[in-house]
């Protein structure tokens, strides 16, 4: 069998333009899924800066001179934070979204339909994602 | 065309200097053939782009070639052909024609030309179809035509199959019951509804389309594959088969590399030439699954 | 590959629990989500607020429930998708332990967290 | 050296039954095909499966439409052996899980098939032996049976008395396409061919590429004699294009034909009064092409067959392949436009002489299935009637090659009992093309214990194989499309002296361009060039043996047309055609149709529809 060529999957990602609807899906429920592991991951470990700071005063607290809202607060301060946070808004909302149409065929539920089910999901990702700009960007500036 | 004359240069030298120590005598005769072949095929590609100006109805294929034996050939390329046009022609005529007019090397499965024996499944212009069933006016040009992806490439559009095979006999692909009818002429009853039910999936011919359009299949070499699935669902759906061995089914397929690897890509659904809802039969088979399982929690 | 499978593999059951998870996240992200960036603003978190929300026991618990949930669909999901690239063996089993592991650090730093909020001693 | 018990060429449906039963029977079986099984041609039926299932039928009825049918050229016991085991069989089949089409009580569907008096076809939708194929292959992946797939078979091993009478087949030589390996497979008990049709002799035709009469050609070179081959079915309702088939399922569930005037010319020109659409084959066919030839054709090329009067539901219920076949090669909507079909070839009733077990004239060489001619199809097959031939007669020869006590055979093989030598002259020469090489091989070998034999074979199929390959030549694609077209223009539905003498003429010279083929692929790995140029000689020889059959046959019987010879000539003619390989040179003789049956003499009466 050695002796035979072996086309690997390079070819196979150079032939992308010819994917089908369920192709792009999978791959952008994949990304999204590990981008937002990833995210969970981040998230506890800027979160955990909670634990010192219960530890502080009451008034610190209070003043939010805490570690954590010290943190919080100059990461929200950074724009490209924020521009993170609607990436994540949308990878989150894609996931959530063909997520529900995964979950439906799963069902049997609209098997039909599944490549128009498809694009529906990324043109709602993408609506709701610029409708939240506003509301996320909010007080970056 | 263009890219492919400087290539061919290149092929001829590398020939002449293998045949410059011939093994025996057979094999010098082979090597001078060989030579000649390569000089032949340079001067057709010749005369064909020539006559391919000249007339405007000819389709232009572009076929992968290679061929573990042959010096030329063993490193992939691509061959242009230029084939008469005829109405309602398909891509396997289109290769038939340029085969048998052109270079009898040129090597593809193919036997019924009418959609019923599973030769003929290639990759033609990115997607899994079978020649046979595939009208070249529905293509667009240049036609080009590939082995199956994710296969091994025995020759030219020659994939080794034997791996498809042992998935789709690894389900036990047979018939079986516990009970049968008394009387020796008596058939089993199945109802309309239930042979309504099996029928899409009781149409494989084994092509392999799905399995080679298949992300997970080609990822995982144990996964079974949609065509194997269907065929476990051919079974596991006939009521003539009796509870017993559908809960025996069911583990088949319920196996790791059974229906779970499915990620619903569809894509198999969308090559098949025989029209079989593969994604649906596969969600089915996991739901009857999880239902079966779900009594023992 | 011809010979049949005998062992039971438990792949369905994975295979559910990860649907009922995405059911359960659908929900609680959702919620997550516009609490935290739609009724309370990015820049108003602070850990006061945080404190003032886990404080309440359902809060409380629906946060932890949804820590475990959101590792076990994200981990599970990982593992399913590096399985379905074909890995198998001894690199399969450390893998497998390493994302056990990571989940289980994942999971017990964010109920450190939440019991800090919550005053709970535990942390 | 492979080393089997029984040894079965070709995996079609009659492979794949032989090999089970002689399995079932006990033998070590293995299974040696160019194609890998379910890629066989029997995938391909549409229609259905005969068998007197019901009450109201008997399996006499059955047999005493076959005779008719074939015009009284079928062997009775052989006949009769159909018919009384087919049902079974096809129960056999519906046990094996075969998805046949049901009624509403859930028993299996039947319907009515041109020349039968019952609707007594079973079958599957319109793809009864795809089914039939599959649920037989997965019968043999139950079992275990060794399949050698890929594997094409060049030549039998026999032993080479002067007598074929005596000789011995010892198994057969196979070429590994997948590797180029050539290999010897010896036969304890007996080889079973079964390698289908031979349709690639014509251009037109329902056949499929691999269906190159590879079996009738080895074991006529063997010394086997070929049987009624003058006898080719035409279908009537294939599409123009491709020759893809349009099911006789169509007419049996109500199509009807238009001419290009709208006439319903079955009734209205009076080809058959009664039967209409669903009159026998031949009837059918020659109905069209005279309507072509009268001007009355669609494009002066063919005839409608209408369907659109079923409704949808009804087609889809039960000819919904259909659709499929004449949109995707016709570029048809069966639903709401008639489709266009024309005659075209479509099976062999003749082939390798055998009795009612499927023993040839050779010892330890059997056939079965659509090479074989047992006869049951005489003159004229009756749709339906090819595949119930598969499991039955595949079956016997399975059984009788594993050693199981069959009884005597009532119909003989060979120069034996009543045989007559032919005295006509064919104004060409026929046979081998003189000074051939090895590319051109006779069967016969000089050893006699079976090993040598073997080996002997396969040495001589491996001198072919490295002289085609090594010298220089032409290639083999424009003898055969020669070939095919001289037969299809000249020994079609409507034959005449002349132009059948040209085409032995024809034929004599495309045997001479063959002695020049050579190979131009030099590799080892699936050199389907060399496969295709072992093929064509099959077809030549096939060619020119049923030409040689239809010049000599003076009369019009069954499919088995002659311009000069209008009628049928029960007196000079109620015998078998044979042609026998003699060391290169084709004799042709006759020997006598066996009418008695088990409890009756089928008299032959006029055939009318
Ligand atoms: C389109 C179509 C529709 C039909 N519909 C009906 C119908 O409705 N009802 C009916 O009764 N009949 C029907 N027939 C006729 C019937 O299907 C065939 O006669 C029958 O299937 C032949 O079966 P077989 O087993 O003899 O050969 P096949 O199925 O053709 O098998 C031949 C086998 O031999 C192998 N083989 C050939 N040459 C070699 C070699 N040199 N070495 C190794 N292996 C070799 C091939 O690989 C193959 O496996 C139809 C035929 C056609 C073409
Ligand atoms: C909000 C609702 C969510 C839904 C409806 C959802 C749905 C799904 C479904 C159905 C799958 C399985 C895909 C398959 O196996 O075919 C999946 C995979 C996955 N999910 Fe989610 N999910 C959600 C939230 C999340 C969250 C919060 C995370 C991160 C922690 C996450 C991470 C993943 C990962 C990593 C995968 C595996 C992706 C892969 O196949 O590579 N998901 N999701
Ligand atoms: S399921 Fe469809 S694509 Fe897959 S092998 Fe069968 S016919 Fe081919
Ligand atoms: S393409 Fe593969 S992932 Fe499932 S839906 Fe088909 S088997
Ligand atoms: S040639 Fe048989 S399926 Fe295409």
């Amino acid at each position: 069998m050695s002796q035979s060529y072996n086309r690997g999957l390079i070819e196979d990602f150079g032939r992308w333009r010819e994917f089908e609807a369920g192709m792009w899906a999978w791959i952008f429920h994949k990304f999204t899924g590990w981008v937002l592991i990833g995210y969970l991951f981040t998230h506890i470990a800027v979160l955990s800066t909670g634990i010192p700071a219960a530890g502080a005063s009451e008034a610190a607290i209070m003043a939010g001179e805490d570690v954590y809202t010290q943190t919080i607060v100059s990461l929200e301060g950074l724009l490209l934070v924020r521009i993170l946070e609607v990436g994540l808004l949308a990878v989150a909302v894609f996931h959530m979204l063909n997520g529900t149409r995964l979950l439906l065929t799963d069902l049997g539920i609209g098997l039909g339909a599944q490549d128009k089910s498809f694009y529906a999901s990324l043109i709602l990702t993408g609506a709701i994602t610029v409708a939240s700009v506003p509301t996320f960007i909010a007080g970056a500036f | 065309m263009s890219t492919q004359i400087p290539k061919q240069t290149e092929e001829s030298t590398e020939t002449e200097s293998e045949a410059a120590e011939p093994a025996s005598k057979g094999e010098e005769r082979r090597a001078e053939k060989r030579r000649r072949a390569a000089e032949r095929r340079e001067q057709r590609q010749e005369e064909e782009a020539e006559k391919a100006a000249a007339d405007e109805s000819t389709v232009e294929l572009k076929v992968f070639r290679y061929d573990p034996q042959v010096e030329g050939k063993q490193e992939p390329r691509f061959d242009t052909f230029h084939v008469p046009f005829t109405k309602g022609m398909t891509v396997l005529d289109a290769l038939m024609y340029a085969r048998d007019t052109y270079d009898s090397s040129l090597t593809f499965r193919h036997s019924c030309r009418q959609a019923v024996c599973g030769s003929d499944a290639m990759f033609v212009n990115g997607g899994q179809k079978l020649a046979c069933k595939t009208q070249i006016s529905e293509m667009e040009e240049p036609v080009r035509v590939e082995p199956l992806p994710h296969a091994e490439v025995t020759k030219d559009l020659v994939v080794d199959m034997e791996h498809f095979y042992d998935q789709m006999e690894a389900v036990e692909p047979y018939f079986q019951t516990n009970e049968f009818p008394d009387g020796e002429l008596e058939e089993q009853r199945q109802d309309r509804e239930n042979r309504e039910k099996i029928k899409m999936s009781t149409r494989c011919i084994w092509c392999g389309a799905c399995m080679s359009s298949c992300n997970i299949a080609a990822g995982d070499n144990e996964y079974l594959g949609p065509a194997a699935i269907n065929k476990a669902y051919r079974f596991a759906m006939d009521e003539r088969e009796g509870e017993e061995i559908k809960q025996k089914r069911l583990e088949i397929i319920e196996q790791e590399h059974g229906v779970w690897r499915c990620q619903t890509q569809f894509s198999c659904t969308e090559v098949c030439p025989k029209d079989i809802p593969l994604t649906e039969h596969i969600q089915e088979l996991k739901r009857e699954a999880v239902k079966n399982n779900l009594k023992f929690w | 590959m011809a010979e049949r499978y005998s062992s039971f593999q438990k792949g369905g059951r994975m295979w559910f629990l990860q649907r009922v998870t995405a059911v359960f996240l659908l929900v609680v992200l959702a919620f997550h989500f516009f609490l935290l960036h739609f009724v309370h603003h990015a820049d108003e978190v602070s850990f006061l607020a945080s404190q003032g929300r886990m404080e309440s026991l359902s809060y409380y618990s629906l946060m932890v429930t949804f820590l475990v949930t959101a590792t076990f669909h994200g981990v599970n999901g990982v593992y399913n998708a590096l399985v379905n690239q074909g890995l198998t063996g001894t690199k399969r089993t450390v893998i497998k332990w390493t994302l056990v592991a990571a989940s289980v650090v994942l999971i017990a730093q964010g109920i450190r967290t939440a019991n800090a909020w919550a005053g709970i001693g535990l942390y | 050296m492979h080393e089997h018990d029984v040894v079965v060429v070709g995996a079609g449906g009659a492979g794949l039954r032989a090999a089970i039963a002689a399995q079932e029977a006990g033998a070590d079986v293995a299974m040696v095909s160019k194609l890998h099984p379910v890629r066989s041609h029997t995938g391909a039926a549409e229609g259905g499966i005969n068998a007197a299932l019901r009450d109201a039928d008997s399996w006499q009825d059955h047999a005493y439409d076959t005779m008719k049918g074939s015009d009284y050229l079928g062997d009775a016991p052989a006949v009769e052996a159909l018919c009384q085991e087919s049902p079974e069989e096809v129960i056999r089949l519906e046990h094996w899980g075969m998805p046949f089409s049901r009624e509403d009580d859930g028993r299996v569907s039947q319907r009515p098939f041109g020349g039968l008096s019952f609707p007594r076809t079973t079958y599957a939708g319109a793809e009864t032996g795809h089914q039939m194929l599959h649920t037989m292959y997965e019968q043999v992946v139950k079992r275990g049976i060794t399949v050698y797939d890929e594997w094409h078979v060049m030549d039998l091993a026999v032993t080479d008395e002067d007598d074929p009478a005596e000789r011995t087949c010892h198994g057969v030589v196979a070429y590994d396409i997948q590797s180029g390996e050539v290999s010897g497979f010896r036969a304890e008990n007996g080889v079973i061919l079964a390698t289908g049709g031979m349709g690639q002799v014509f251009d037109h035709t329902t056949n499929a590429v691999a269906n190159t009469g590879d079996g009738v050609a080895m074991a006529y070179r063997a010394g086997v004699p070929m049987e009624d081959m003058e006898f080719i079915q035409f279908h009537p309702t294939t599409l123009p294009s491709t020759g893809v088939l349009i099911s006789e399922g169509v007419r049996g569930e109500g199509g009807i034909l238009y001419n290009e005037d709208g006439e319903r010319f079955m009734f209205e020109h009076g080809y058959a009064n009664n039967d209409g659409e669903l009159a026998s084959r031949d009837v059918v066919s020659r109905a069209e092409l005279t309507e072509v030839n009268e001007g009355r054709g669609i494009e002066d090329e063919y005839v409608h067959l209408d369907m659109r009067h079923l409704g949808e539901e009804r087609i889809l219920d039960r000819l919904e392949n259909i659709l499929h076949l004449a949109e995707d090669f016709e570029g048809a909507d069966g639903l709401t436009e008639p489709m266009p079909v024309k005659p075209g070839q479509h099976y062999a009733m003749g082939g390798i002489e055998t009795n009612e077990h499927g023993e040839t004239a050779i010892d330890g060489l059997y056939a079965a299935g659509e090479c074989a001619c047992a006869s049951v199809h005489g003159a004229n097959r009756l749709g339906g009637n090819a595949l119930p031939e598969l499991i039955v007669f595949g079956k016997r020869a399975g059984r009788h090659a594993a050693g199981e006590e069959m009884g005597e055979a009532e119909i003989e093989t060979g120069r034996s009992g009543d045989w007559q030598p032919a005295d006509y002259e064919f104004g060409v020469e026929v046979g081998e093309a003189g000074g051939s090489g090895p590319a051109a091989a006779d069967g016969g070998a000089v050893a006699t214990d079976a090993e040598s034999v073997v080996g002997a074979a396969v040495d001589r199929a491996q001198e072919r194989v490295e002289e085609l390959l090594s010298r220089d030549g032409r290639n083999h694609a424009e003898i055969r499309s020669k070939v095919q077209e001289t037969m299809t223009a000249n020994v079609n539905v409507f034959r005449e002296e002349g132009r059948l003498e040209e085409t032995l003429a024809d034929l004599r010279e495309a045997r001479e361009a063959y002695k020049d083929v050579a190979v131009s692929d030099p590799s080892r790995t699936f050199n389907t060039d060399l496969i295709h140029t072992i093929e064509t000689r099959n077809i030549l020889d096939i060619a020119e043996a049923l030409t040689m059959g239809a010049l000599a046959r003076e009369e019009f019987r069954g499919a088995h047309w002659r311009k000069e010879h209008q009628e049928r000539k029960d007196e000079d003619w109620l015998k078998h055609t044979l042609i026998s390989w003699n060391d290169g040179e084709p004799e042709l003789w006759y020997k006598p149709v066996v009418l008695e049956g088990e409890n009756k003499t089928y008299e032959p009466k006029s055939r009318s529809y």
